[in-house]
């Protein structure tokens, strides 16, 4: 678990645009073409030559999803403690910090509440640029939250992850918050609320093995990486070649471990399809059925 | 083979072997001096032990002789009868399952696997569990709720295998349903970490009203050899690792995330395994006999409280 | 390629258009001739369908052009929107389901589905599930279950696949699985045999409160080519199979098998898709309108008890 | 479905011990060795040579199961009737009227109640020598009725199933018989009573794909096949070589389908041991579980 090798990176990529002259051109990481950046922005990060899909920031991601206007932040109080003291080749607080600082935000996760196409929801957008997207006990916390939350104001939960896995650096605790999250999401079945996840590239470790594979629906970007273990690990330990495709979500649609693939561009009609479709069901009361004995 | 820092103990026990059969031999008496070395060895033993670095307990959890999850079975508990396969992709041998009687007590009992020999390591994939293995748990959980019966798990395990099967599988799925089916259990459950608590791969069959652990026994979000490959970019720094991860039994009861620790004799279980599985039964017996008083409802609120206020952080 | 029965119909239709066009060409006015002939060919038609023999009706059940699973899915239900796959083995493309709206009620749907094309058929294995299908199926019934909505689901299949995989996976578990979940379903539930009712690999999905059933399609325990193979030694002698096996909508109906008969446009299904399907819409609006003064305790009941009293036997 | 091959068998088998003089030896269809039929009917019908578990007639497996002089009868009032009117070579009623008398059983499953060491009991056991253990309306009734009796006796349900599938010659209504079977047994889920299936070989078909693979454990004996569709079928259908062992019992174990595979001199221990488990549960009423969500 755990792929956090985001920590170690000289030069961590941003997610906002860079604002330097440099920056106003770019190269298409799956293409090599050149775009104009500002064409990437508008194109919803998706590559106007190839449909690319890059990563996306929160804010983007915010606004691709939420109706104008209508969101409301709920995360952000809450600041990551050092329980374990860590410390590598630096301190665990001097690394928060400085991606804090980076980021503008405390954590990994940004949540609040939204209007999807007029339906109330509660979004969870994980961010990758953000430590990897690692999930500590703040992130553990925060969609735990949001979960209980939406539940309580009769929201949907549409959550949107990206995340190394698990943030070693809490250890244990890091652990705890996938136990955490998956029982925080019982306060939304309890209710028959939707919860759809959002697989975005990458979703790996800790977090694909809780809260972003338990959805009523699961759905997946484009060519998202998604896995338990990364290829990299699996390649350590079988000492072969890889399939193509092999963790993508195309191939994840195959295996039947997801609901669909959509193009970020047709994300949000289809999310708001499916809650009205999800929450069309018949008003009369039908009480929990009895489960089934044994497979 | 011993581990390295054992040297010293084994060293003192083979002298006084040696002087026995000497003495046996010669027909000398040497009962004193043999008397001696036995109460140093015990000195040893326990200093040896009670100072223990973290590394080294990861060591000690790993030992070869070690008691395994089917030496449990097959010794703590009574009439246990295996269930096999997960009614879908397989049955995993790296985590075993069945039915048992604990002290007269119907229970459902589930345990991850590592082999006791080579030979068995392979059978058993050095305990680490493909989906087939979890969707297994989640069978026998299912099983459980319908008639009733206490949960006991036994954790040992590196962690959830990772390869190209098991992800086609749907690793990371299986491990976040079992997560979920376990929470939800309308029985009683413990766990108890016998050995290795590797990441989500334990924890899958760790979502337990109380969550017990082995005084040498580990449990972590990562293994301080991969943890050290990406901080340290060199896995021999493992001990370091170790240190950082703050992954002992004291370390987790201290964190909150284990309810109880239970003593191994002196110089370990893989030293004693018969007393070492004598404790463990006695905390289960007593641990499960206190968890009676409770009803459905509050075993499932008690487990979710449980993992809900696990974390740590401050406001801004 | 008309069925061979139908060679009368298809010569006249073109005789019809030869006339039309000849009528065009040379400018003389043949429409009473025309209008005759159209007369005799409804005629024709109706007296042609009214007596079909059993083994007739299967080959219309199995005609090519007749309406498919998806075809009414996207027809006669609005924003129809798959979800794919099990979650364990796969997605099935025999086995097709998702949400959809039915005149503004949101329900769940599931359709068998045979190919409309040579490569249609060989992608969705001529509507033969493998295990990961009937999976599937019973994935969506939770889904349906946990948010209240109807379930529809429309047979079309020979069978469920009969494979080295399919065995492996536990085709038999799976379809006595989804045969037990769809009998619990805690929403009401309508079946219709669009076509070809294949024998426990129809029923897996066909354990409804309502089985309606269109006018030329059948369902068996098995297909007459293989009943014929056993019993007669001799696949050839289907047609005297399907007439012994009692399999078309009017058998059925007195048998008790299926509760309501849906009148396919004259000609059948297949030389009239739109009309076909509009009378199915119509039919499934109706019956579920009906099913929907009773509670989730009662659909339960209903059903149990509709299949409790299936079968016929005497006393010693 | 419908492996109703045995219809047109020249020379059924009989199960029972044929008694004339030509039959006191026979030769064991595994390892070919001469066995002293006396010697096989009182080892259980396991070869003593090879172990090779051969097919036990009805009352055999009662007495196998059963505690001595403690089996009830209770199938036998009911027996098929000809709703098809169906003709092959011959009317059904003809052939159903010749197996009756060779076999002395109106259909092909006996039920009735019992102790298993001591354990309340209902037994299910199909018999393969009355037309390929098929299934049509009478047995589907019997099984039913058998399960709506355990249930409300209290009794755990022991089903031994034997069959080649749906009987074909009651056409639709024996393919629901495996829909009013499944039903019938979640009299016995509700109250939480065991019930375990044993497969015998061989057990196919609509019988394989109804009430024998929904115990909430599923043993088989040695060496049985066991499958939906019949070896031949595949073959027909894949032109192809079946792997070694394909749809034998420990196959199956292999593949996670059974929960054990059990010698016949272990049966009736095992069985016993099985439901003190499955009864030595918590006494306290524990209410149903609430159904998982999706998965
Ligand atoms: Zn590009
Ligand atoms: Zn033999």
């Amino acid at each position: 678990m755990a792929l956090e090798r985001f920590f170690r990176r000289k030069r961590p990529t941003k997610g906002d645009e860079d604002q330097s002259p440099a920056g106003l051109w770019m190269k298409c990481d799956a293409c090599s073409a050149q775009i104009y950046r500002k064409d990437l922005v508008a194109n919803q990060y998706v590559c106007p030559e190839c449909r690319h899909h890059h990563r996306m920031p929160v804010d983007a991601r915010i606004q691709l999803l939420a109706d104008d206007d209508t969101f409301e932040l709920w995360s952000g109080k809450l600041t990551p403690r050092d329980p374990l003291q860590f410390v590598d080749t630096k301190p665990y607080p001097e690394r928060i910090a400085k991606v804090q600082d980076q980021q503008q935000r405390p954590d990994a996760v940004v949540t609040g509440a939204a209007r999807l196409e007029g339906e109330d929801v509660a979004l969870v957008v994980m961010d990758f640029f953000f430590a990897g997207g690692s999930m500590g006990s703040v992130v553990g916390e925060e969609v735990t939250r949001a979960a209980e939350r939406a539940a309580e104001e009769d929201r949907s939960l549409i959550a949107v992850t990206a995340s190394g896995g698990a943030r070693m650096q809490e250890g244990a605790l890091s652990l705890m918050q996938m136990a955490k999250t998956t029982v925080a999401l019982e306060a939304l079945s309890e209710r028959r609320l939707p919860y759809i996840s959002v697989l975005t590239d990458p979703t790996t470790g800790g977090v694909t093995a809780s809260f972003a594979t338990l959805g009523d629906l699961i759905v997946a970007e484009p060519n998202a990486l998604i896995c338990f273990a990364g290829p990299r690990v699996i390649q350590q330990t079988i000492k072969q070649d890889l399939p193509e495709g092999f963790q993508r979500a195309e191939f994840l649609l195959k295996k039947g471990m997801v609901d669909d693939v959509i193009p970020r561009q047709q994300l949000k009609e289809r999310l708001a399809l499916y809650l009205r479709l999800l929450r069309g069901g018949l008003a009369k009361e039908v009480p929990e059925v009895e489960r089934a004995a044994v497979i | 083979m011993p581990l390295s820092f054992e040297q010293p103990i084994v060293e003192l026990e083979t002298k006084i072997s040696d002087m026995r059969s000497y003495a046996a031999e010669q027909g000398v008496d040497l009962t004193d001096e043999i008397q001696l070395l036995e109460q140093r060895l015990e000195r040893l033993k326990k200093e040896t032990f009670a100072n223990l670095s973290r590394w080294q307990r990861v060591q000690v959890a790993r030992a070869p002789g070690r008691p395994t999850g089917m030496d449990y079975l097959q010794s703590i508990f009574e009439d246990f009868t295996e269930l096999h396969g997960d009614r879908a992709l397989g049955d995993d041998p790296a985590l075993v399952g069945g039915l048992a009687f604990l002290q007269g007590q119907s229970v459902m009992v589930l345990a991850q696997q590592k082999g006791r020999d080579t030979k068995e390591n392979i059978h058993r994939n050095f305990g680490m569990s493909h989906p087939s293995g979890y969707r297994k748990a989640i069978r026998l959980f299912d099983l459980a709720d319908k008639f009733h019966l206490p949960v006991i798990t036994l954790i040992d395990t590196p962690g959830a295998y990772p390869g190209i099967a098991a992800e086609e599988q749907g690793q990371a799925w299986v491990i976040a349903e079992s997560i979920r089916r376990m929470s939800r259990l309308r029985v009683p459950a413990i766990s108890v970490v016998i050995g290795e608590g590797g990441s989500g791969g334990a924890l899958a069959v760790g979502v337990a009203n109380r969550v017990l652990i082995l005084e040498n026994a580990i449990y972590s979000v990562i293994s301080p050899e991969s943890c050290a490959a990406i901080l340290w970019r060199d896995s021999t720094e493992a001990p370091k690792a170790a240190e950082a991860l703050r992954l002992t039994a004291d370390d987790l009861l201290q964190l909150g995330i284990v309810d109880r620790v239970i003593d191994e004799p002196v110089g370990g279980a893989h030293r004693n395994p018969g007393s070492a599985m004598e404790r463990v039964k006695g905390a289960l017996v007593e641990e499960l006999a206190a968890l009676m008083s409770l009803t459905s409802d509050e075993w499932i609120r008690q487990r979710r409280e449980r993992f809900r206020h696990l974390g740590e952080f401050d406001l801004v």
